[in-house]
């Protein structure tokens, strides 16, 4: 069944990425873009890669979508047509897959349980991190603590990309309050709004919390509690967003996140453990892991939650500049 | 199980169909209905993944489903608003 | 109390420095934060060098968890050297900054300048630092994003488009360095470098880790630049504010060719590489094809930025020259290469900024008649100028002796003949420059301006790199120890390979 | 036969990727661009979870009665680069509308200063 | 007992949903379109996520079933309507419109 | 006359370094007060002079003199050790650096120059490191300052600053810089990965294991590589750098530049090859025909020049032809007469430049063809002129003929007929294209109404220069009859003398 339903998925993936290529309509294809990640997530999820799934979809088919889509607002939605240069990038991409292919001729098996990939590191942390870090989620427990520096660096990512949002776009100002924006003429949808976004903020302090357990964490958290906000925005107009969380507080805050995760790894070497040592945090070790998993999550959360907001707000305050003009 | 795989390859042609709409629609409004379609079946197919494989607990990535299926509604309707002006419908197929 | 923790701190100073800069919100408090902070992982690296020379290899486990199953820093000579170098460097530009950026970036935006320099040394501290394949990729991506935002801030439109193109083909680099990983990944189990080199020792002739290799050879070539994958570089610094070109061409590309130093010699051993591969014919021949078009290039350029920018490119194909000539020396000499060249780009980008900052242009015209305006901007541009030549006595005559040593070691004369023509371009492209200085009369580009020396925080920085260009040109002892040292370490087991046969 | 069964998963991400790559390099337009970039990274994302996938496996969240489990170390490794990916995303989008509004267009043919390059 | 209920509930589910699909294709203008699609997906909202949660030993698992089913009850037919009205708002007409009034453009 | 004898020895190597750099400092110090600029250029020159007669004398008598100044790579440092070859350089550069000075002093007062200060302080600091390459212990050091020189004349070549100048100047630091980065740089690389030194070594340094084509070719790229020696087809530079004024042609063509060339081909014949072993390279022969070739075609291009600047430098490319096929010859006695003829060909011709500038400075000429008649209105300067132009071509008494002499010897000596009769013919050549200048000068008549010749018409250069004229043909004269001192020296350098071989 597994089989089936992957084969599938990898037919309509591949549809649509081959619609993508020939439309020049440009809402088209981000939009076959958000249904690209969707089913890329659902093939996650059948490879049982959930957390990926989870943030997949929250990612790219969300927030990536949402930063397309407001883009196009700014740029026009048509792809004109170019007449030149087809042959050589045909010919550099059909080179580079022949090399792909030529690379997968001794690829161990799709599947197999015997791969070196399963032999070798994963067997640790398949079988002693319930144990060593005291949560039944592997994923976390590699990417909060055995491969935690790689998260440190993926924070950074976040916080840079924020960084390079606001130096290019800069953040909206504050005060453009009086300007009735946002979808206002679909009453329902502003009703509904109010009712589900209370839904989703809470929806993302569990996923926050309850990373340890099922997929999820503070990267997931994160988004979804921006999405929260980036519906809010949508429904009700930036200014109206911009009074609920303001941008410069947003700033503080993803600056604030890495630090609580920077933070965490230093406390480690003051009490004259490594780097992101947790297991000096507390009596127990696995406790102690416990507590620093919680607290970096926490610094995970915060930023990405900051920084996807302040990088949506960049954008709509964008948008919101050219409505006025 | 026979049932719930069934229903699991009802779900996906659905999908299938629903892209196929997406893909070649008469105007870009149906093609945001194919696209919404798309993603609140998704949504339910996940959900019944998760008892095909016996791991219900991944319910949490059909909620998020849903929710950016809605989110990304949202914002097509909402910057849809901004390039409608830009251009008239569409007219390729 | 921290001793041990030393080679950890060049990574998380900067990027703890980085959300404070945002915090304090002052540009000068941030200026002055990111200033020190560099500062300190400056004097940090240099310590941690001067123990690699001591003490070998520095490993430093993150976490707690031991390799491989955690991440592992992993500090040699080399790394350690042009770890050095990075911080070095981007303390002078720090101190350079200020005043340049005043006139170049937006007010608003200082703070922001800041804080995505201090994320850029992270990422480049934390390439250099790693000693896990995946870890690298992450830094790589740090220190990418925070240049893309520094190249388009500068003041000239043009910086966005290069901006978006070294987005573009920096992403493309970075993904197929993650394809080659995912191979290497799926052979072999593990992600650590060591242990990578261990596992792949036992395939030989495998086809998926030659694909690895082949696609993680050209995403490290997209991003340091190698000819022909080159595009994105002139206009990226041609365009950036001149701190950051400054600090970008003596550090980012450097940290690139270390990274292929790494796979190559580190992970896959250079007898894969270049036995089984053959990669070394192809790497001289792109090198040699760099040196030559893009010094030509150079030469005939009208915008200074421009011209040192295809200048760096001919000096990478150095570099690369070095490594594909498969000796110790020859690594030796592509080493030394990186961390004397970073000296010279640095000193001459200054010097440029500074011209930039008085006459408001970087066109050759405006550089007339400045040797006399501008004595000491123009004194260290031509020294810098000539040790990019690699006139004796100054740090690029060492790495080009060296350079051609190895060479000459391989009785490739033809090759040596051809870093030495090299050379002669390097004389035309920078002899126009000083032609124009020294010995013609103000253009109408600065005619009747009134246009003083550079600032003192501009000069200063700009004339520690020009004699640290002079100090290594002469005193070679540290340069060459490290260089060899290093050198040594990453061919031992090519050395042990000649050895057995 | 079992050598297609076996590697028909990858053949297929090969061939994503390749569309991606295609868009990426192709593409005139720079909204484009970063959408086929999303494409190529996404399906090489998909490469690495089919490398975690064990036959049999579940998920890689500790739950009683289940023995194996799929291998979570490329999941924790995508989880990043998905991160990295939409970072990358953000900064290239701003940049495009930056570029729009300097240029007044995002056709990469219509820059009126185009570069002298390679 | 519960499995066959359950499997009745996932089948006529799946029925409705693949009769919406039809639908977006079948139906003449898109006013209708947008009808079947909504309708159907309600119903095998419904009908399917109930057929779960008679699967399920009625704990958590039943919980966030209920909660996505809230979930989609909310947007799904939200998400349509402010479609439908975003087309209506952009000009778009029925197909009796448009057979009546043939000099109006969509436009 | 060894008033620094107090002096540690090797510290008077530092010093002849040093002097001049002190000297072009204090130049610069005094930019706005000639007289005192010229008279500290004129003091560095006499004690600089001084110096080498001090370091002449420790030559004699036998003691070492070595210092190193840092290490660049292991086993390689910038380090100077005298040695007769390097004394008999440093001693006709010093020498002529005083007269060149007092002769600059009236040549540009007298052509109202501007940059003078800038001038006087690229003179010095390429005599400065003219003494550097004469005492430089190995190929490294030598090549250093031989790029230094290469760059602290270019300032004195584009001089005039006009576009002329700055084409002259483009040719001769692109041919130069050219040269000895690709060839001579190559080279150096070459000797250092196979022979593991560059230090000058008596009897050179390549041993029996060297593979023989390797050997054979380094050393055509050491004879094109050193640019300066201008084998031909390499020596489109030394005409090119005419433009300059000319002091610094004097300079260029008799004592920094051209010679820092020869003198740079012998040593590296004679240390790093070895004399001996030369006639054992392929290529000796091969580089010893483009030298004799070069000598007769320069000659030839010579005659054809109407411009006595651009006659001159075609001379000099062909004499200094003469000093490398001396040293390719292969024989003991003809570098002896090569390195004689450092010296000789120095002092004559620098007083033929000398004269065109002076002539330059009193009438305005340039060309030959408008110099007729001109020994009526500056005598003393033509006379000068004829008695260097026989030295030059090498007839007694003067000086330049013992170089010759020992040259046309060693041709014998070393077997090779060929190059005998081809010195003698170039002599032919040099009689046909020199000599006409001081007969017309003296013996024709102006055509036209030009009135007959008187005193009041006398019409010399400046007083500074025509003491420098006379001085360089006194020692033109003096050479001849007292060659003994020089001679000694040369009979120091190893293996080289001028006594034939088997009958000591």
């Amino acid at each position: 069944m597994a089989e089936i339903i992957d084969l599938v998925l990898l037919g309509m993936l591949a549809i649509t990425a081959f619609n993508i290529i020939f439309i020049k309509d440009l809402f088209t294809v981000v939009m076959l873009f958000g249904i690209y990640s969707f089913l890329s997530a659902l093939i996650f999820v059948n490879l049982d890669a959930v957390d990926v799934a989870f943030t997949e979809a929250a990612v790219g088919a969300g927030i990536s979508t949402v930063l397309m889509l407001g883009t196009l607002a700014l740029t026009g939605r048509k792809e004109k047509a170019s007449s030149h240069k087809t042959i050589l990038p045909l010919l550099v991409v059909c080179v580079t897959g022949a090399a792909l292919i030529y690379g997968t001729l001794d690829m161990p098996l799709f599947g197999d349980p015997d791969n070196p990939a399963h032999q070798h590191v994963a067997p640790r942390y398949i079988e002693d991190s319930p144990q060593e870090i005291g949560i039944p989620n592997m994923v976390t427990s590699v990417l909060a603590s055995y491969r935690a520096f790689d998260t440190l660096g993926e924070t950074a990512v976040v916080f840079a990309a924020a960084i390079g949002v606001l130096s290019l776009l800069g953040l909206p100002k504050r005060d453009r309050a009086t300007i009735q924006s946002g979808l206002k003429s679909h009453l329902v949808l502003r009703v509904v709004a109010k009712m589900i976004i209370p839904l989703i903020v809470l929806f993302a302090l569990y996923v926050q919390f309850h990373g340890d357990y099922g997929p999820g964490g503070g990267f997931q958290a994160g988004v979804i509690a921006a999405a929260a906000l980036i519906l809010y925005a949508l429904v009700f107009g930036l200014p109206m967003a911009t009074h609920v969380v303001p941008p410069r507080v947003l700033k503080a805050l993803a600056a604030l996140g890495v630090l609580i995760y920077a933070g965490t790894g230093v406390v480690s070497l003051f009490l004259s453990a490594n780097f992101l040592d947790y297991s000096v945090l507390a009596e127990d070790p696995v406790a102690g892991q416990h507590i620093g998993i919680i607290a970096i999550e926490l610094g995970v959360g915060i930023t990405v939650f900051a920084a996807m907001l302040c990088i949506f707000y960049a954008f709509a305050g964008q948008t919101e500049r050219k409505n006025i003009q | 199980m026979l049932v719930l795989s069934a229903t699991c390859i009802a779900i996906l042609s659905v999908m299938a169909l629903a892209l196929a709409r997406a893909l070649k629609a008469d105007t870009v409004y149906d093609r945001i209905l194919g696209v919404n379609m798309f993603g609140t079946k998704t949504a339910l197919f996940i959900a019944l993944m998760g008892f095909l494989s016996g791991r219900p607990d991944f319910l949490d990535i059909a909620i998020v489903y849903a929710l950016i299926n809605f989110l990304g509604m949202i914002a097509v309707l909402r910057f849809f608003e901004y390039t409608a002006g830009d251009e008239n419908q569409e007219q390729e197929k | 109390m921290f001793a041990q923790h030393l080679p950890v701190l060049p990574i998380i100073l900067p990027l703890m420095a980085a959300p404070l800069c945002i915090l304090l919100g002052r540009s000068h408090l941030a200026w002055l934060l990111a200033t020190l902070v560099s500062a300190l992982s400056f004097v940090i690296s240099v310590d941690v060098l001067l123990t690699t020379l001591e003490q070998g290899v520095l490993s430093y486990a993150i976490g707690g968890w031991q390799p491989p199953w955690g991440i592992e820093i992993r500090i040699d000579t080399a790394s350690a050297m042009i770890l050095s170098a990075v911080t070095g460097i981007s303390t002078l530009v720090l101190v350079y900054a200020k005043e340049s950026i005043a006139k170049e970036v937006d007010p608003s935006q200082h703070t922001l300048f800041y804080t995505a320099h201090l994320l850029c040394l992270t990422g480049l501290s934390g390439i250099l630092s790693t000693g896990d394949a995946f870890n690298l990729f992450v830094f790589l991506e740090i220190s990418s994003l925070a240049t893309y935002t520094l190249v388009s801030l500068g003041s000239d439109k043009r910086c966005l488009t290069a901006a978006f193109r070294y987005l573009v083909m920096g992403t493309i680099g970075a993904t197929f360095i993650l394809i080659g990983v995912g191979m290497l990944y799926m052979k072999t189990g593990t992600l650590n470098m060591i242990d990578l080199a261990d596992r792949i020792a036992e395939f030989n002739g495998n086809r998926t880790l030659k694909t690895g290799l082949a696609f993680i050879l050209v995403g490290v070539s997209i991003k340091l630049a190698l000819f022909p994958l080159h595009m994105w570089l002139p206009p990226a610094y041609t365009h950036a504010p001149s701190a950051v070109s400054a600090f970008l061409a003596s550090t980012a590309t450097k940290v690139a060719v270390y990274v292929m130093v790494r796979f190559i010699f580190t992970i896959y051993g250079a007898e894969f590489v270049f036995h089984t591969m053959s990669m070394d014919i192809l790497l001289l021949a792109l090198a040699i094809v760099a040196i030559f078009k893009c010094s030509f290039m150079a030469t005939v350029q009208s915008n200074v930025k421009t011209v040192l920018a295809y200048s760096s490119v001919a000096q990478i194909g150095y570099m690369i020259l070095g490594i594909s000539l498969v000796s110790s020396v020859g690594l030796m000499a592509g080493l030394l290469h990186i961390f004397n060249h970073a000296l010279m780009k640095g000193a001459l980008f200054m010097a440029v900024g500074a011209v930039l900052l008085r006459t408001g242009s970087v066109d050759i015209k405006a550089f007339q008649g400045l040797g006399k305006q501008m004595p000491l901007t123009m004194a260290a541009f031509t020294i810098a100028g000539l040790s990019i030549i690699g006139v004796p006595l100054t740090a690029g005559f060492v790495s080009k002796w060296y350079l051609v040593t190895a060479a000459l070691e391989q009785q490739q004369w033809v090759i040596a003949m051809l870093v030495l023509l090299g050379s002669l371009l390097a004389i035309i492209y920078i002899g126009r420059i000083l032609e124009a200085a020294y010995f013609k009369e103000p253009s109408e580009l600065t005619a009747g301006k009134d246009i003083k020396e550079a600032p003192m925080l501009m000069l200063v920085p700009m004339w520690v790199l020009v004699i640290a260009n002079i100090y290594f040109g002469i005193d070679t002892s540290l340069t060459l120890s490290a260089a060899d040292t290093a050198a040594q370490l990453l061919t031992q087991s090519m050395t042990e390979i000649e050895a057995a046969q | 036969m079992s050598f297609i069964v076996d590697h028909y998963n990858y053949w297929i991400v090969v061939l994503l990727m390749m569309m991606g790559f295609y868009v990426v390099i192709a593409a005139n337009n720079l909204v484009k661009k970063i959408v086929g970039l999303n494409i190529f990274q996404t399906s090489v994302f998909m490469m690495y979870i089919s490398i975690g996938k064990v036959n049999g496996g579940s998920a890689p969240i500790a739950a009683e009665g289940i023995t194996t489990y799929s291998n979570p170390l490329p999941h924790v490794l995508i989880l990043t680069a998905i991160v990295v990916g939409v970072a990358t995303t953000a900064v290239g989008l701003a940049l495009v509308v930056r570029i729009k509004r300097a240029y007044g267009t995002v056709e990469e043919n219509e820059f009126e200063d185009k570069e002298d390059l390679i | 007992m519960i499995e066959i209920i359950s499997s009745v509930f996932l089948i006529v589910g799946a029925f409705f949903s693949l009769t919406g699909a039809v639908g977006i294709f079948k139906f003449p203008d898109f006013f209708t379109r947008v009808h079947a699609a909504s309708v159907t997906d309600s119903i095998s909202t419904i009908l399917i996520i109930f057929g779960l949660i008679l699967r399920t030993d009625f704990d958590l698992v039943a919980v966030k079933l209920l909660f996505i089913l809230i979930f989609m009850l909310l947007t799904s037919p939200t998400a349509s309507h402010a479609l439908a009205k975003s087309a209506r708002h952009g000009g778009l007409l029925t197909l009796a419109e448009t057979r009546s009034d043939k000099k109006v453009g969509d436009d | 006359m060894n008033i620094w004898s107090t002096l540690d020895p090797a510290q008077l190597i530092n010093l002849t370094i040093v002097v001049p750099l002190i000297g072009a400092a204090f130049i610069a110090l005094f930019s706005q007060q000639p007289n005192l600029r010229e008279g500290v250029s004129i003091i560095t020159a006499v004690v600089l002079f001084t110096l080498v007669l001090a370091v002449t004398d420790n030559t004699f008598s036998k003691l070492s003199m070595e210092t190193t100044w840092v290490a660049l790579f292991p086993g390689l440092e910038i380090a100077y050790s005298v040695e007769p070859l390097g004394v008999l350089f440093a001693l006709v550069a010093s020498f002529l650096w005083i007269i060149t000075t007092i002769y600059s002093i009236g040549y540009m007062r007298g052509h109202n120059e501007e940059n003078q200060t800038r001038f006087f302080f690229c003179f010095a600091l390429s005599i400065s490191t003219v003494m550097a390459i004469c005492f430089s212990a190995n190929l490294l050091t030598l090549f250093i300052f031989y790029e230094l020189l290469t760059l602290s004349t270019y300032p004195l070549v584009t001089h005039a600053g006009t576009k002329e100048a700055k084409h002259g100047g483009r040719v001769y630091l692109g041919v130069l810089l050219s040269t000895s980065i690709v060839l001579f740089l190559l080279a150096i690389l070459g000797t250092w990965v196979s022979a593991g030194t560059l230090n000058f070594t008596p009897g050179g340094v390549f041993t029996q294991a060297h593979s023989d084509s390797l050997v054979a070719l380094l050393l055509v790229l050491f004879c094109y590589g050193i640019g300066k020696a201008a084998l031909m087809p390499f020596h489109r530079w030394l005409p090119a750098a005419m433009v300059a004024p000319t002091p610094a042609s004097s300079l260029l063509h008799a004592v920094a530049v051209v010679k820092a060339g020869v003198f740079s081909i012998l040593k590296v014949v004679i240390y790093i090859f070895g004399i001996d072993n030369l006639s054992d390279i392929a290529t000796t022969d091969v580089m010893l025909y483009i030298g004799t070739a070069t000598v007769l075609l320069s000659s030839c291009v010579a005659m054809t020049k109407d411009s006595l600047k651009a006659r001159l430098a075609y001379s000099t490319v062909s004499q200094l032809s003469y000093i490398v096929v001396g040293a390719l010859l292969a024989s003991s006695v003809a570098a002896a007469g090569a390195s004689l003829h450092i010296a000789t060909h120095a002092v004559g011709k620098i007083t033929l430049f000398f004269c065109a500038g002076a002539i330059m400075v009193a009438a305005h000429k340039k060309n030959i063809s408008e110099m007729v008649g001109l020994g009526r209105k500056m005598p003393i300067t033509m006379i000068a002129f004829a008695i260097a132009a026989l030295s030059i071509i090498g007839l007694p008494p003067m000086a330049g003929t013992w170089s010759k002499w020992y040259l046309m010897v060693g041709a014998v000596e070393a077997d090779k007929m060929i190059i005998v009769v081809v010195l003698t013919i170039s002599s032919l050549l040099n009689v046909a294209y020199l000599l006409p200048i001081p007969i017309k000068a003296f013996f024709n008549t102006p055509s036209g109404d030009q009135p007959a010749w008187s005193w009041s018409e006398t019409k010399e250069a400046p007083l500074p220069s025509l003491i420098a004229i006379v001085v360089t043909t006194t020692a033109c004269l003096w050479l001849f009859f007292y060659p003994q001192p020089l001679i000694d020296l040369i009979n120091l350098i190893p293996d080289v003398s001028t006594e034939l071989k088997g009958r000591p």
